[in-house]
């Protein structure tokens, strides 16, 4: 499991690999909003804490497909399939390099991101650690999707359409962890919230990310 | 001779071995002149207070910024006409340099935007164009980064350095349709009145003669880094 | 000691061979053949567990056995001796020196795969099987694009090597490998086209 | 030419071939964005133009892949490149049938997803009309982007990247002409340079990508 | 008639076969062998245009010119008959039928073309050859993965169809296709590893 989670990383960081891109796509939605709601302060702030959320929801979303599509289309997957490594911890793995090199790089960044589109101040921590505690159910959702679409070639869209309802509570509870926070209220229950999120994907969905690999492989 | 035998990779690098250090020694000249200048001898202006010293580093950084782009666009045009692979890489090397004069004319408005205008970032017209920039830098290194051939990748850099260029000119008007300025207008202009007074203005040119030098001294060692990587993997690939 | 009693295989619903039985002691192997479409690859992929059986039996250690096709597994941004390395991590198993040398990629070994010949690029997958070192093989087509002088390191490896130490292998092939094992010619049990069975058959 | 647009657009119609998953895809991120902003309906109505907008290039974005890389991967497109058709016609034939199979169905559906975000009654025309106008040249960037990126695999990230930036003048234009429409001002000069942009693209981008495939074909 | 006087081509930046020249009368074929890595592939993308030449010439109509390699430009959401439909469209041509019938393909012209087996999209992929009827055909290993009765079907269709219609083939394999062509073997041509040329010559 180790040695397929530090091969992912290192073809993440090989050219063509895409590391640091979903970091890239999460500025240039996050600079997109204020050219198609307009340049007014008020508003951008208003609006942040939802934007930020949603723009990272794309981010780890558009990065999603090269989980498993790379692996099938070579043949690696049906290989890794028989080898001796339970396909649960594929799945885990895969869904590991893809919050190393998705989900941490975007909570580092938004807090910086936040700045441009004059985030209150008190939304900071409560932004930063929403992302903490959800972008790994962000990743380990998206490694659902992308094992219930690994035979479609190019099936990204159609992982977007399955993946994105799924991602609701996560995006609710994180965005409305910032507004909070923004407006000076609690937020711990938000918060744990999404930190229950991503304890129950991490124990449940690898079994079934692993039952449809099996089953798209047959 | 012809100035294009410069662009053999071979001349290029015997050309340019002892001119890199001199560059090098006259651009750290050239800044610490400027900048000592700039900010031990010169009044605080009455409207900015002492904060207007930021200028000597940030009107340099946002001119080297844009200008590092228009050498870009004309290394690439003349790779895609002449294919001289030096222009190429030089095109090539200037990027990352530009990135970064970019990002810090970023950070140092933002800088002084706080005592300024109270906020570190508005969606001002002249900003927003910067981070446009910005982007198109990432986009063009990013492209640079994902391919291999390096033959490949100075021509779809160039076309897209090309169509950037023209799209980059389009979002400078759209965003000025967009939003109002805060900004301050172009002060360095010839014209006299509109200038900013001398005592400013002398540290200032002063400051980006070193940045211009700073610029093609960091350029210079680029290529010549490209160039010797190239030659190794062309080595390499001959397996000697 | 591989054992298939009796097995229907099939493709998009419909059963493609029928009543196949043969059994392959260790250290020998057997070759499939049979025209285009006939239901090779179905079958080596039926045996190596990538898809139900519709009747009858496969005696085999699936844990002991490995699946080769087509496509490589080779990760075209990963060194030939990367590619090598992270299948023996997988598999628990230490050194790659030997099977880099089987199939004479040691010349290769610092190369992106990506930039491989097409023969190359087969050889490597097949030294991935060196690495591994999988008791029981279902190879498909596994001389595709090789030259004269890689199909007999083929031959060797899997003679001196692979079935030597005990291992059992099962071929699909087109062309002559030159090897001296029993074969298998899968046009005898060719389901007919009306035969029942399959997986929609209670729909009929 | 017309060949190669009803293959595509047949393609587009079989399984798997995503037709309407634009569509879907549109529709998802409109129904995100009350999740991410909170559910008061003034603050919707001020942003509605600008998410519709970026919403229709996100979704035009993320259908962006599939122009050439299926081509490419299979072999087809090298075949195109030694056929007697010249490359200019196929990247055309390509931008057709993207625009064909998303900027279109996209223009229709745009109208019905701003009574979800409250849209202003006077900005249904300007949306329209500005979709109508804007589409073609997001299909023809998006285009230029996917020829610059059909050598790399899964190169979609990367692509979102080079066409984002790209994007921004006909965002602007478009959402300005949306909100002016709001605001009861006068929406022809943003639809005119709209248009004006389409045109431009058509005239000149195929010949970039064109130039761009040919290099990557090499 | 195809001449090609002292050409060299390459792959990454290195020059892999120089000095070959060659010519084919119109109605006849050549046979390019070598061992894996030799540069085959390499030199049949360069006469098809696909990448630049480093030295010498090439006097071939490129416009009346096709390449064909392993990916055989197959779309697996079409049918067969749909996809061969597709490049007569193209090329401007009408009538799949003879191809159809030449490739044995009349029964799976409804198929799918994606749940053809390996053999069968290799045949649709010659069929294709068939339908646009270009003058000179650049085939890198045509018969991979063909049973013996398809690799005559397409040593007939080569004879008796392209070039006796004045057609000619430069073919590059590993497998002895029957034919009887001149052969040229590229290992006496290979480039020695310090040849000077090269795209990246100027970097030394
Ligand atoms: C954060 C983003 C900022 C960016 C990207 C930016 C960009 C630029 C650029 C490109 C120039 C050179 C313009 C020219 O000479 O044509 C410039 C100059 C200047 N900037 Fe900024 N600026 C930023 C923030 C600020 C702030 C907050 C202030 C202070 C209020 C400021 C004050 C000036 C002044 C006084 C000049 C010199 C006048 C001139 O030559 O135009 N800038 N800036
Ligand atoms: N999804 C599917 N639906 C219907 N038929 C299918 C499907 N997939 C494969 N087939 C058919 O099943 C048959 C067997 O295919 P298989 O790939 O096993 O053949 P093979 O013996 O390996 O042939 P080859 O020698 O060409 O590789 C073929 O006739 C093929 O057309
Ligand atoms: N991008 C590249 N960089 C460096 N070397 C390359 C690159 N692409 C191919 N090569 C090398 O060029 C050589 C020729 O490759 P080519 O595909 O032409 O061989 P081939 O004769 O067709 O072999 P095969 O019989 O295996 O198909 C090989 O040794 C290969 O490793
Ligand atoms: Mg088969
Ligand atoms: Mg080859």
């Amino acid at each position: 499991m180790i040695a397929l989670l530090t091969r992912d990383l290192r073809l993440a960081t090989r050219a063509g690999g895409g590391f640091g891109l979903g970091l890239a796509f999460f500025l240039i939605v996050i600079v997109l909003v204020p050219f198609g709601v307009g340049p007014d302060a008020a508003v951008l702030a208003r609006i942040a804490p939802g934007s930020l959320w949603v723009a990272a929801l794309l981010a780890a979303l558009l990065s999603l497909d090269r989980i498993f599509a790379l692996d099938h289309e070579d043949g690696s997957l049906s290989l890794l399939a028989t080898a001796p490594l339970p396909l649960e911890s594929v799945v885990l793995a895969k869904a590991a390099a893809h919050w190393l090199t998705t989900g941490v790089p975007l909570t580092l960044a938004a807090p910086a991101l936040g700045f441009l589109l004059h985030l209150e101040g008190a939304a900071y921590a409560p932004l930063f650690l929403g992302l903490l505690l959800g972008t790994p159910s962000l990743s380990l959702i998206g490694t659902f999707g992308a094992a219930l679409t690994v035979g479609l070639r190019r099936g990204g869209l159609l992982m977007s359409l399955l993946v994105l309802p799924l991602y609701v509570p996560t995006l609710i509870f994180g965005a409305e962890a910032a507004r909070r926070g923004a407006a000076g209220l609690d937020v711990t229950v938000p918060l744990m919230l999404l930190g229950a999120i991503s304890a129950a994907a991490l124990a449940a969905l690898p079994f079934a990310s692993a039952y449809a690999l099996r089953v798209n492989l047959r | 001779m012809s100035i294009w035998e410069y662009a053999n990779p071979k001349k290029f690098i015997v050309t340019t071995t002892p001119l890199v250090p001199w560059i090098f020694g006259l651009a750290l000249a050239c800044l610490t002149v400027g900048l000592v200048w700039g900010f031990f001898f010169t009044p605080d202006a009455e409207r900015f207070g002492s904060t207007v010293k930021i200028i000597y580093i940030h009107v340099p950084s946002a001119l080297m910024a844009i200008n590092a782009w228009l050498m870009m666009l004309v290394a690439s045009l003349i790779w895609l006409v002449r294919r001289h692979h030096v222009s190429a890489l030089a095109a090539r090397a200037a990027a990352p340099v530009g990135l970064v004069m970019t990002l810090i004319a970023l950070i140092t408005g933002a800088i002084w935007g706080q005592p300024m205008w109270g906020t570190w970032w508005a969606w001002d017209p002249r900003l927003t164009s910067f981070l446009i920039l910005f982007l198109f830098y990432l986009g063009y290194l990013a492209l640079w980064g994902a391919i291999d051939d390096p033959d490949t990748a100075a021509d779809l850099t160039s076309v897209l350095c090309l169509v950037g260029s023209v799209f980059a000119l389009l979002s400078r008007y759209a965003v000025n349709f967009w939003a109002q300025g805060l900004h301050q207008g172009a002060s360095l202009s010839l014209d006299r009145e509109t200038n900013v007074a001398d005592v400013f203005y002398l540290p200032l040119l002063v400051s980006i003669a070193g940045f211009v030098l700073l610029f093609l001294a960091l350029v210079l060692l680029g290529t010549r880094t490209e160039i010797r990587s190239r030659r190794i993997s062309a080595l390499i690939a001959r397996g000697g | 000691m591989l054992r298939v009693l009796d097995l229907a295989c099939g493709r998009g619903g419909a059963m493609l061979v029928s009543g196949v039985s043969f059994s392959v002691p260790t250290g020998e192997s057997l070759i499939l053949r049979g025209p285009n479409g006939v239901g090779k690859t179905t079958l080596l992929r039926t045996l190596a567990g990538l898809q139900p059986l519709l009747a009858g039996s496969v005696d085999c250690p699936t844990e002991q056995s490995a699946y080769a096709s087509h496509a490589d597994g080779v990760k075209s941004q990963l060194s030939v001796a990367e590619n090598l390395e992270f299948w023996a991590q997988v598999y628990g198993v230490t050194g790659i020196a030997a099977a880099l040398r089987s199939f004479d990629l040691d010349d290769l070994r610092g190369r992106m795969a990506g930039t491989l010949s097409a023969g190359q690029k087969r050889r490597l997958g097949l030294a991935r099987l060196a690495v591994i070192g999988r008791k029981v093989l279902f190879l498909d087509e596994p001389t595709v694009s090789l030259d004269d002088a890689s199909v007999r390191l083929f031959n060797v490896f899997l003679r001196d090597v692979h079935l030597s130490r005990g291992g059992i292998a099962v071929i699909a092939t087109h062309i002559d490998l030159g090897l001296d094992a029993p074969t298998l010619d899968l046009t005898a049990f060719q389901a007919s086209a009306d035969a029942l069975g399959g997986r929609d058959a209670m729909f009929i």
